[in-house]
């Protein structure tokens, strides 16, 4: 499939948040078009997860506009930005820990799912019907990780890197539109993030979803996205192509001059 | 290896428990359930009721030679008081080998009435002295249950009267302010339409105030009541409630001798812990405390110079709630007495059997005297429609040191009571659909 | 060798999606329910049908539904008992004041009643957590048999406050004897069981663990929060609701509220902690466990102890015994009898060949 | 006026007592993370313990039970065995629960509550003791003459016991190697384990403690309404206290203890007649329920709350 790039369908205006005085945040504007992966780069507390979790309305900025799809939202709680198609997965791993790997992911379709728990408790005719469509697209997406052998394994017990995976399996699983990755590959080795990379370029090409994604790993992020915001002591200090963000005298400095990377 | 354990604990543990149920039955035996509580916020009473009425069939065994030659066995349960574990320790008590229960008594309220319906079909008379519910002195509606000597409502009409004797005359209390203090569980509530009745009757007025459950802080009810400077309190409060009433009352100034408690309130465990607050204090009794009865000096000679006595600490011997234990071994055996009369004499009689005795009991003076028990308890009497037998309860004062009584029996007064259990015991005859027995073609 | 799964091979996500996936588990289910509909009745004495057998499947029940509260949705409670509480008084004056109503719509309406009260007191997990959340669970314990004792409309105006429960009667047959308590029981429960179970295995079930294991991604992954715990709360109540108003009808026949106080929820607590957080089968085997410990150690101490220490040093030794089991047990094994269970199934996997 | 004031500050010394209790239940949630459910327990066992030793020494040894040392020495006595509880407890039960979730750690304590209870009456009876700690139950006689105000002289002494053995409390805290590394422990285990005290002895210093909490809390609550059973009840007035207070903090059980203590007085007077009294079963409940919910971490609780 031919990746097309669309119009915008985020677009970030003036953000700004703090905490008790605080800055995290301050006056951040970018944009991510429709089919792009999208990279934030910039150093330890640059304020890069902050911005994710103010993308899918876990925190509130004090200022900014946020619009998505056309539609412009102040305050929106995060379950209602997963209702509108954004789904993300977490620097410190979110799954969980109490559930297996099947089960963690196909919370992921929650929001799919029509049946009430009237329904479920009866577990008969359109429930169960629902419960084994959902289970046979979840399927698809196990296969598409390549974690079939650990289906039903308890996520405790299973390495990092295939928690990694899991946590985007169920991301995915919410057939997002908009899917935001913080440090998909952290504390991952060479082999893991190569398959990582994999599963997130075909879920860009495949799948067709736009991707935004906040990495360390500068080779990788300079290989695999479209468009970078680089951000540092929670101000936007560039923003563009690869190639054009490497090459910026201000991002340099900041690199250089700051965090070696 | 942990597995294997606890699998076989948890067999040898089953093997134990099927093989006390089997038990063996022996002809010339007496079987009785004995549901008691000796652990728990009760224990003091538990142990003493219990310890009493378990001592009386020491002595009756050791001295007698057991009810006609019959020797008395028993088996105990532990219900700690709690409702759920009492209704278990009911089925489990109700047979033992061959022999069934033949008198159940939990003496305490929740118990009773988790095994209230259960009874007639099982054929196991309850006994509930002191406990009521008060309505089911009615034996007309109620015929397997005994709530004998006074009921709660006797008991509020007797207090009554003995606060119209302090005060020289019924009449006498018109006018009067009394301030009724009670914890906030079942019983506490239950002397309420009896109060609210003579109060019309006799012109005094009354002021109900609570307190919750367990009642170990009470300094805003006492300040209430001393805002109100009532004439007296009459103290319907259980276990810790009692000495905290008494030192609160203290400690805001209110005169220890117009406080009249029921017999919930008049054992020495009540009092003792209240030290010199408690002095002057009036409780009501169906049983005195004290040692010179006859029968206690008995089990003093026949069970505990043999070190055979129940009581952990033999000092309690003599205590209210071991008279109290003590009087209910009367019942038991003077009960089993009447019923092997009738039935069969050295022989184990059945529960209804046992019913039968304990409708048709009479205990007079003589009687109590020859048992070595006068004064001990009031005469009973029982009959088809009154399961209660007596209704007179005397009063005594803590001096600091022991009971001292201060009064005689007091007559309840029977008009008010016994139209309020008529009333009571119709009302749930009719929700249940029961029909009462008409008495007057019994026997 | 007996519990072998190989060779079981699942040729379709609805042969995978049972309840028991494994052959064996369903044959043991199903002589499990033979055995307790068909056989039970009819070999156990009346001892074991009242004292046991029916209070066990009443306290399952409540333990099912504290189970889905603490166990599944992560929310710590110790107002059970007060929950059951207000399904009894509830069934008691939907029978009572509606004439004609039949038994089982009366008991459903006092489970309503008690999901309804639930939801109120569970308003406040919206803000509060763990411990702090349990301390506020205990003032829906103490308020609610506040207002039972209080408000003698409750129980038909009783001297006392007592209500004794009316008579059961479906489609004009009688329950009245042990044995069709116990059956009356036994169809509820397991029905509630079976709908518990699937709760637990589809989007419910996995909403509720979602919140429980971590909230915020839970949120993230569009689980409402307030939804799902309102509805973990006023599922859990009905429940209890159902097990107070089966408490009340096929066990003692006779209540007040203060036999619902708060030593029941701690009971309850016990049971699911014993039995195993987040498990069904937990729910049955802790009440077992915590109903019959206490009454085999009286047993024991009153028959072979008992003969040999005064009676009040039995009756504390086995105060004693009971608290040092559970101390013991939750060492050994602090995730429950079904774990144990588990690691039963584990080991008949391999035997008689133990590795 | 007049009364409202009697109310209020027999509410106020009421509160005290209160926190007297809760104070137990802080230090062991402070340092270990365990809701003791226990402490009731503890302060009835504690109670007993010196009552009974005051019964039996003097038939022991053979001295008069007059004698003013046997106060003590019983005293003592009790303290020594509250330490090897604590040594026990840690030993055979927190030892081998470690790193267990706290809701296992809460239940084991509830099988500690049952365990201690047996092993009290068993070892005790059951009877019910009087307790005469010499002071004298009586209103303060010049409040009463000169303001009409009436206000116990024993809940002054009380008060002033618990203030006073806060003030210890928190200079132990505060000052010394141990209470330092208590408070380490509080926030990391692991830096507590910097502090060079192992942890193992921590946890029985911090048991122990509460148990001398317990032993005043048993003193004067036993003096109080008798030494019995019910003393383990006491912890049902302490709970709503911790809630308020916050579960980690000493002065928040004082604090906690003054407002639940004075609001429930004044609610069961002036709000308790209209709708049929004995609301100081849930009032406190409620009333730490409703602040909660403004606060979900309690007066001085720290933010961070562990999850169940």
């Amino acid at each position: 499939m031919a990746r097309v790039i669309g119009d915008v369908i985020l677009d970030l205006q003036n953000i700004s948040l703090s905490f008790g005085g605080v800055k995290a945040l301050t006056n951040i504007s970018f944009d991510v078009r429709e089919g792009e992966i999208r990279a934030i780069i910039g150093p330890n507390g640059a304020g890069k997860s902050s911005m994710l979790n103010v993308i899918n309305g876990v925190y509130h900025p004090q200022q900014g506009r946020i619009v998505f799809r056309g539609q412009e939202r102040r305050r929106m709680n995060p379950h209602e930005a997963a209702a509108q198609g954004i789904a993300r997965t977490f620097q410190n791993i979110a799954l969980f820990k109490g559930m297996t790997v099947l089960d963690n992911i196909m919370t992921g379709r929650n929001l799919l799912m029509r049946r009430n728990f009237l329904w479920n408790a009866l577990y008969w005719g359109p429930s169960r019907r629902e419960e084994i469509a959902h289970r046979r697209r979840v399927e698809e997406i196990i296969d598409f990780l390549e974690i079939q052998n650990i289906r039903k394994t308890p996520v405790g017990r299973l390495p990092y890197g295939l928690q990694k995976r899991v946590e985007l399996a169920r991301a995915l699983a919410a057939e997002p539109s908009l899917l935001l990755l913080d440090e998909p590959m952290a504390g991952m080795n060479v082999e893991e993030k190569q398959d990582m990379c994999r599963f997130i370029l075909d879920v860009n090409e495949q799948l067709g979803t736009t991707i935004v994604l906040i990495e360390h790993d500068m080779g990788v992020v300079m290989d695999i996205s479209d468009r970078v915001v680089v951000l540092d002591y929670g101000r936007k200090i560039g923003d563009g192509s690869p190639d054009e963000v490497r090459n910026d005298p201000v991002v340099i400095e900041a690199y250089l001059g700051g965090a070696a990377h | 290896m942990k597995l294997k354990k606890i699998w076989l604990a948890a067999v040898a543990a089953s093997t134990v428990w099927g093989a006390a149920a089997v038990g063996s039955a022996q002809a010339a035996e007496q079987y009785l359930g004995l549901p008691s509580y000796r652990v728990g916020p009760y224990a003091a009473g538990g142990t003493g009721v219990f310890g009493g009425w378990i001592d009386y069939m020491k002595l009756i065994n050791e001295r007698d030679g057991g009810v006609n030659g019959v020797k008395l066995v028993w088996q105990e349960c532990e219900t700690e008081y709690n409702n759920a574990r009492g209704v278990e320790c009911y089925e489990r008590l109700k047979q033992r080998g061959g022999q069934r229960n033949v008198l159940f008594a939990p003496v305490s309220t929740g118990i009773t009435f988790g095994v209230f319906e259960r009874v007639p079909q099982d054929k196991i008379p309850l006994l509930s002295i002191g406990i009521g519910r008060s309505d089911t002195a009615d034996g007309s509606v109620f015929p397997w249950v005994f709530p004998m000597i006074a009921t709660y409502w006797s008991q509020a009409s007797a207090i009554v009267g003995y606060l119209g004797q302090r005060e020289g005359g019924m009449d006498k209390l018109k006018g009067k302010k009394i301030a009724v203090l009670y914890l906030d569980f079942a019983p506490g509530k239950e002397p309420f339409p009896v109060l609210d009745r003579l109060a019309q009757k006799w012109g005094f007025t009354t002021e109900k105030i609570a307190v919750a459950m367990p009642g170990n802080e009470q300094q805003a009810q006492w300040l209430q009541i001393r805002q109100m400077r009532p004439d007296y309190v009459i103290l319907l409060t259980y276990g810790v409630s009692n000495p905290t009433a008494l030192k609160t009352a203290a400690r805001t100034g209110f005169p220890a001798d117009r406080i009249v408690g029921w017999w919930w309130a008049g054992a020495e465990e009540d009092v003792v812990p209240a030290g010199d607050a408690a002095k002057g204090f009036v409780a009501g009794a169906f049983n005195p405390a004290g040692t010179d009865f006859p029968v206690i000096q008995d089990i003093q000679k026949h069970v505990y110079a043999k070190g055979q006595g129940d009581m952990q600490d033999p000092k309690r011997v003599g205590s209210t709630y071991y008279n109290r234990g003590v009087g209910h071994g009367i019942i038991y055996v003077e009960a089993l007495r009447l019923a092997q009369e009738k039935f069969g004499k050295g022989q184990p009689v059945d529960g209804e059997q046992m019913r039968w005795a304990l409708e048709n009991l009479r205990l007079d003076e003589k009687r109590l005297e020859a048992i070595g028990a006068k004064g001990l308890m009031p005469e009973l009497a029982l009959s088809c429609a009154d399961h209660e037998g007596s209704g007179r309860v005397r009063f005594q004062q803590w001096d600091g040191e022991k009971w001292v009584s201060v009064s005689d029996w007091i007559e309840p007064d029977r008009e008010v009571v016994r139209a309020l259990v008529e009333e009571s015991a119709a009302a749930y005859a009719k929700e249940k659909g029961i029909t009462p027995r008409d008495c007057s073609k019994e026997q | 060798m007996i519990y072998r799964e190989a060779g079981q091979f699942k040729a379709s996500y609805e042969e995978d999606q049972q309840i028991f996936p494994i052959k064996q588990d369903r044959i043991v289910m199903a002589t499990l329910v033979v055995a307790t509909f068909l056989v039970v009745p009819f070999v156990a004495s009346e001892y074991w049908l009242q004292a046991v057998l029916t209070p066990v499947l009443v306290f399952a029940l409540a333990a099912l539904g504290l189970n889905i509260l603490t166990g599944y949705a992560g929310q710590l409670s110790l107002g059970t008992g007060a929950f059951m509480a207000v399904g009894a008084y509830a069934t008691y004056n939907f029978l009572l004041r509606l004439d004609g109503l039949p038994f089982l719509v009366g008991l459903a309406l006092g489970g309503l009643s008690a999901a309804a009260v639930g939801i109120v007191f569970g308003l406040p997990s919206l803000r509060i957590k763990g411990f702090y959340l349990a301390m506020a669970t205990l003032a829906a314990q103490f308020f609610i048999i506040w207002v039972l004792t209080k408000f003698p409309w409750f129980s038909n105006y009783s001297s006392s406050g007592i209500i004794s429960a009316q008579r059961i009667e479906i489609l004009g047959f009688a329950f009245d004897t042990p044995v069709s308590k116990y059956l009356l029981t036994l169809a509820i429960v397991s029905l509630l069981a079976l709908a518990a179970k699937n709760l637990a295995r589809t989007n419910t079930g996995r909403s509720w663990m979602a919140v429980r294991d971590m909230d915020v991604a839970a949120e993230v992954i569009g689980i409402p929060l307030m939804k799902t715990k309102l509805l973990a709360f006023a599922v859990s109540s009905f429940y209890c609701g159902i097990a107070g108003g089966l408490y009340a009808y096929t066990y003692l026949g006779t209540v007040e509220p203060d036999g619902f106080g708060l030593d029941l929820s701690f009971k309850i607590l016990f049971m699911i902690i014993i039995g195993g957080m987040g498990s069904v089968l937990g729910a049955f085997l802790g009440a077992a466990f915590i109903l019959l410990l206490p009454v085999g150690i009286n047993v024991l101490m009153h028959t072979s102890v008992g003969a040999l220490v005064p009676a009040t040093l039995a009756s504390n030794l086995e105060l004693i015994v009971f608290g040092v089991l559970i101390i013991f047990f939750l060492i050994v094994e602090p995730h429950g009898l079904t774990r144990l269970w588990q690691i039963g199934k584990e080991k008949l996997r391999l035997w008689p060949f133990p590795h | 006026m007049q009364f409202f004031l009697e109310v209020l500050i027999g509410g106020l010394l009421a509160g005290m007592l209160y926190a007297l209790v809760a104070l137990g239940f802080v230090l062991i949630f402070k340092a270990s993370g365990v809701f003791n459910f226990a402490q009731g327990a503890m302060v009835f066992f504690a109670a007993l313990t010196f009552v009974g030793l005051t019964e039996r020494l003097p038939q022991w040894f053979g001295f008069s039970p007059e004698w003013a040392g046997l106060f003590w020495i019983a005293l003592l006595l009790t303290a020594a065995i509250m330490v090897l509880f604590a040594w026990l407890v840690e030993r055979f039960m927190l030892r081998k629960l470690v790193n267990q979730p706290a809701i296992t750690l809460f239940m084991a304590t509830i099988g500690l509550t049952y365990l201690i209870e047996g092993v009290a009456q068993g070892m005790w009876g059951a009877m019910v003791r009087g307790l005469d700690l010499g002071i004298s139950d009586e209103p303060v006689m010049w409040l009463l003459e000169r303001h009409n105000l009436m206000i116990s002289k024993f809940d002054l002494v009380a008060a002033a016991v618990a203030g006073v053995l806060v003030a210890v409390l928190a200079f132990f805290f505060q000052y010394t190697k141990v209470g330092r590394a208590l408070r380490a422990v509080a926030d990391d285990h692991q830096a507590a384990l910097s502090v060079g005290i192992p942890l193992q002895r921590i946890w029985v210093i911090v048991w122990a403690v509460a148990g001398f909490v317990a032993i005043v809390a048993g003193l004067v609550w036993g003096s109080r309404n008798g030494v019995q059973f019910a003393l383990t009840f006491t912890a049902l007035k302490a709970l709503p206290v911790l809630i308020l207070g916050g579960l980690t903090s000493v002065p928040g059980a004082i604090v906690g203890g003054l407002i639940i203590g004075a609001s429930e007085k004044l609610a069961e007077v002036y709000l308790g007649p209209y709708v049929g009294g004995g609301i100081d079963s849930w009032f406190p409940y409620v009333l730490a329920l409703v602040f909660l919910l403004i606060r979900p971490e309690g007066l001085f609780g720290e933010k961070h709350i562990d999850r169940v």
